[in-house]
């Protein structure tokens, strides 16, 4: 058991972390290609036109894998973060700052199409409906977790505020979402759900699922880069770094 | 009483020091010296648990700080006015023990003043005193708060010939009462005896 | 606890002799209120219908206006470090300022909300319940704003980050205060708004200082 | 499979605008962000080069 805690304590460092990201990305880029194709092909060519909403809620294959990314990010974002200010390790504090932008990312183009979808649905842009506010709302808190640690100059301080606000938001993020919720059911918004409007035929399922695989590769694989961009930075100074790019 | 060994610090990239160690016992004192930007008030604020070091313990009373019992035992004056300059001298004294949880009386407060020379001050504010009146306003916690160890970050600065004497002189009371001090400054101090420590 | 409510005296006595630095939030308060009817029109139906939405938006901005010198003269001159290295629990004093806090910037609107929704032709049923919302979400506001503060505490740009940070957690406050002063007015039972309203307040007097504090010790590093 | 022709394939049964422009977003955004996150990469690498090469330039001056 101790030998295992110290094995993964070892990972925790920038040095052994930076080589095993590099080894690992390649792996999680052919993972979300394969996913996205099968997906894709889903999506297109098996899944049947909807009776109700023609071919125009095939958006939903994008949509639905987007928000459920955002919300997923999120929750690990808040995790690492949480774990490098209780743990102390750098290399978690970093894999959060690393995956803020793609969550800002997801829930941007979760609002996107979101957007694209209402239109010719609800023949709006933007209806006050409870995902689509939660998932504005989402957005903005990840624009504050990545404008506060911009805004910081010491990384160190930069990564511990910014963890505590995660963990704040992390705990408002239910209390938000189902405060939206009972606003919208009170105010009588609209009565179409975005992801449960068609019947969801077992195809389709299939289809968002094999979707949401690809992002959530995709996602991992970019955080990895981005991550190893941020250890070099950060780490310039020290011996190892010098001799790890060649 | 107080033992520190292998404390490391950096600031942004740089590392400050590393491997600092010294031990005090009652009655003895540290004169930290050292270049500018060598790392003084640094190793100040990671003495009284204001910022971790990377490296290294501060042990106290032989327990590992920051803890409640240490800041029991703490004051720390460091560059800052740390009077609020709304507040008249005797307002600002009396808060800040309060505080800290310690009840001053009115006459405690004044006389502490009075010893730092701030007769007929005591009801004007802050803001309309001088800076050295500022710092002796400051200095008189020293006598409103029973404290063991004093970390005075360049204490001696702003003050006149009278004021560096009188701070002197309650240094080496509270030495030879068996208290501990820590000071810093690039000038000699006008008190006898003290390790030296050379960042 | 006697440090407690030496805190809440001090920031009290300051606040006094910067009396233009308290009043700015209330005059805020009641001038973008007085506003909306100029820009909207003196209908009173359409009034009485956004009047909840109003004064809660207009609360919520005051109580912000107030947040960025909540720590920051602390900070400046250094009594806040001091306050660290205290015997007492800094969590103890942190909830001491946020108190006087509310007291400064949060109880003032909760007074002058009734006679501000006169305005709005709301009548004195809808005026109690609106008072009653305020005074359960004031506090939270304050709580929630302190974390926000101590986050943002000597950083460039603070203020606007401040908001970009506080204002997405002020929703649920919004939403339930809000809701129930229209709940009432559309005749439905606004006890439900108010206890949801109650339960985040209890958890935000716990939680809200402790963060603080710990975003505090950061600042201070 | 329900397409006839390419045509009718890319004109999604009207809602030709919603849904190329969502899957649309999708993939431009999703190409845009490994390209720029791999040009930070490649960034701070060339910088770190640089500075070995100035390190080995000073040490032969220093040794001549």
């Amino acid at each position: 058991m101790r030998q295992s805690i110290i094995h993964w304590f070892r990972f925790a460092s920038p040095q052994s972390f930076y080589p095993l990201a590099g080894r690992l990305i390649p792996w999680f880029w052919a993972a979300a290609a394969l996913f996205a194709i099968a997906g894709l092909w889903i999506s297109f060519f098996v899944a049947p036109t909807d009776a109700q909403q023609g071919e125009g809620y095939r958006i939903i294959f994008v949509h639905v894998p987007a928000s459920w990314m955002s919300m997923f990010i999120y929750m690990v974002m808040a995790f690492w973060a949480g774990l490098g200010l209780a743990l102390n390790t750098r290399v978690s504090a970093m894999m959060a700052q690393a995956l803020a932008p793609t969550g800002a990312l997801m829930a941007a183009l979760s609002l996107w199409t979101g957007a694209l979808w209402g239109k010719p649905m609800w023949g709006a842009w933007w209806v006050w409906d409870a995902r689509l506010t939660s998932e504005l709302i989402l957005l903005f808190l990840f624009l504050g977790f990545m404008a506060l640690q911009a805004a910081i100059d010491d990384p160190r301080r930069a990564d511990k505020a910014g963890a505590i606000l995660a963990l704040v938001g992390v705990v408002n993020i239910p209390i938000i979402y189902f405060s939206v919720k009972w606003w919208n059911t009170l105010h009588q918004g609209s009565t179409i759900n975005l992801n449960k409007a068609p019947s969801m035929a077992q195809t389709m399922l299939w289809g968002m699922l094999l979707m949401a695989l690809a992002f959530w590769m995709y996602s991992i694989a970019i955080a990895l880069v981005r991550v190893r961009a941020i250890i070099l930075e950060r780490e310039r100074h020290t011996e190892w770094v010098k001799h790890a790019v060649e | 009483m107080l033992n520190v060994s292998g404390l490391a610090c950096s600031r942004g990239e740089r590392r400050l020091f590393a491997d600092v160690g010294f031990s005090l016992a009652a009655g003895e004192w540290l004169h930290v010296q050292g270049e500018n930007g060598s790392g003084k008030t640094s190793l100040m604020r990671l003495v009284v648990g204001l910022s971790p070091a990377d490296a290294g313990e501060i042990v106290w009373r032989g327990e590992q700080t920051p803890s409640q019992e240490f800041r029991r035992d703490l004051i720390y004056l460091g560059h800052h006015a740390a009077v609020k300059e709304d507040l008249t001298p005797l307002e600002n004294l009396r808060l800040a023990a309060a505080l800290d949880g310690v009840d001053l009386s009115e006459s405690d407060a004044l006389a502490a003043l009075i010893r730092l020379g701030l007769r007929g001050r005591e009801e004007l504010p802050v803001r309309v005193l001088s800076a050295g009146q500022k710092r002796r306003v400051l200095l008189a916690r020293l006598l409103t708060r029973p404290a063991h160890l004093w970390v005075l970050d360049e204490a001696f600065n702003a003050l006149d010939v009278a004021a560096v004497k009188l701070l002197g002189d309650l240094i080496a009371g509270h030495l030879e009462s068996g208290g501990l001090a820590i000071l810093t400054s690039h000038q000699p101090l006008p008190v006898p005896g003290g390790k030296a420590l050379v960042l | 606890m006697s440090a407690f409510l030496a805190t809440v005296k001090r920031d009290l006595l300051l606040a006094l002799r910067r009396k233009s630095e308290v009043l700015t939030a209330v005059f805020f308060f009641v001038i973008v209120t007085s506003l909306f009817p100029l820009g909207i029109g003196p209908e009173a139906v359409l009034l009485k219908k956004i009047a909840p939405g109003i004064l809660w938006v207009a609360a919520l901005l005051a109580t912000l206006l107030g947040l960025p010198r909540l720590f920051a003269t602390d900070h400046v001159d250094g009594t806040l470090e001091q306050m660290a290295l205290s015997p007492s629990p800094l969590g103890l004093l942190v909830a001491g300022k946020i108190l006087a806090h509310w007291l400064l910037c949060g109880l003032p609107l909760v007074l002058l909300a009734p006679i501000l929704g006169l305005q709005f032709d709301l009548d004195a049923s809808a005026l109690g319940i609106l008072t009653l919302a305020l005074l359960l979400g004031t506090p939270l506001l304050s709580l929630i704003g302190s974390i926000g503060a101590a986050l943002t505490l000597g950083v460039r740009g603070g203020g606007v980050l401040l908001a970009l940070l506080v204002l997405p957690l002020y929703i649920p406050a919004l939403i339930f205060g809000a809701g129930a002063v229209e709940a009432h007015i559309a005749g439905l039972d606004a006890s439900g708004h108010l206890s949801l309203l109650a339960a985040m307040l209890a958890l935000a007097v716990f939680f809200a200082p402790w963060a603080t504090t710990a975003a505090l010790r950061i600042a201070l590093e | 499979m329900q397409w006839n022709s390419v045509g009718e394939f890319f004109a999604m049964g009207g809602y030709a605008f919603y849904v190329w422009g969502s899957f649309g977003a999708c993939a431009l955004l999703m190409i845009a962000e490994p390209f720029l996150a791999k040009r930070r990469l490649s960034e701070i690498r060339k910088s770190l080069i640089r500075e070995r090469i100035a390190d080995e330039l000073e040490k032969q001056q220093q040794t001549p």
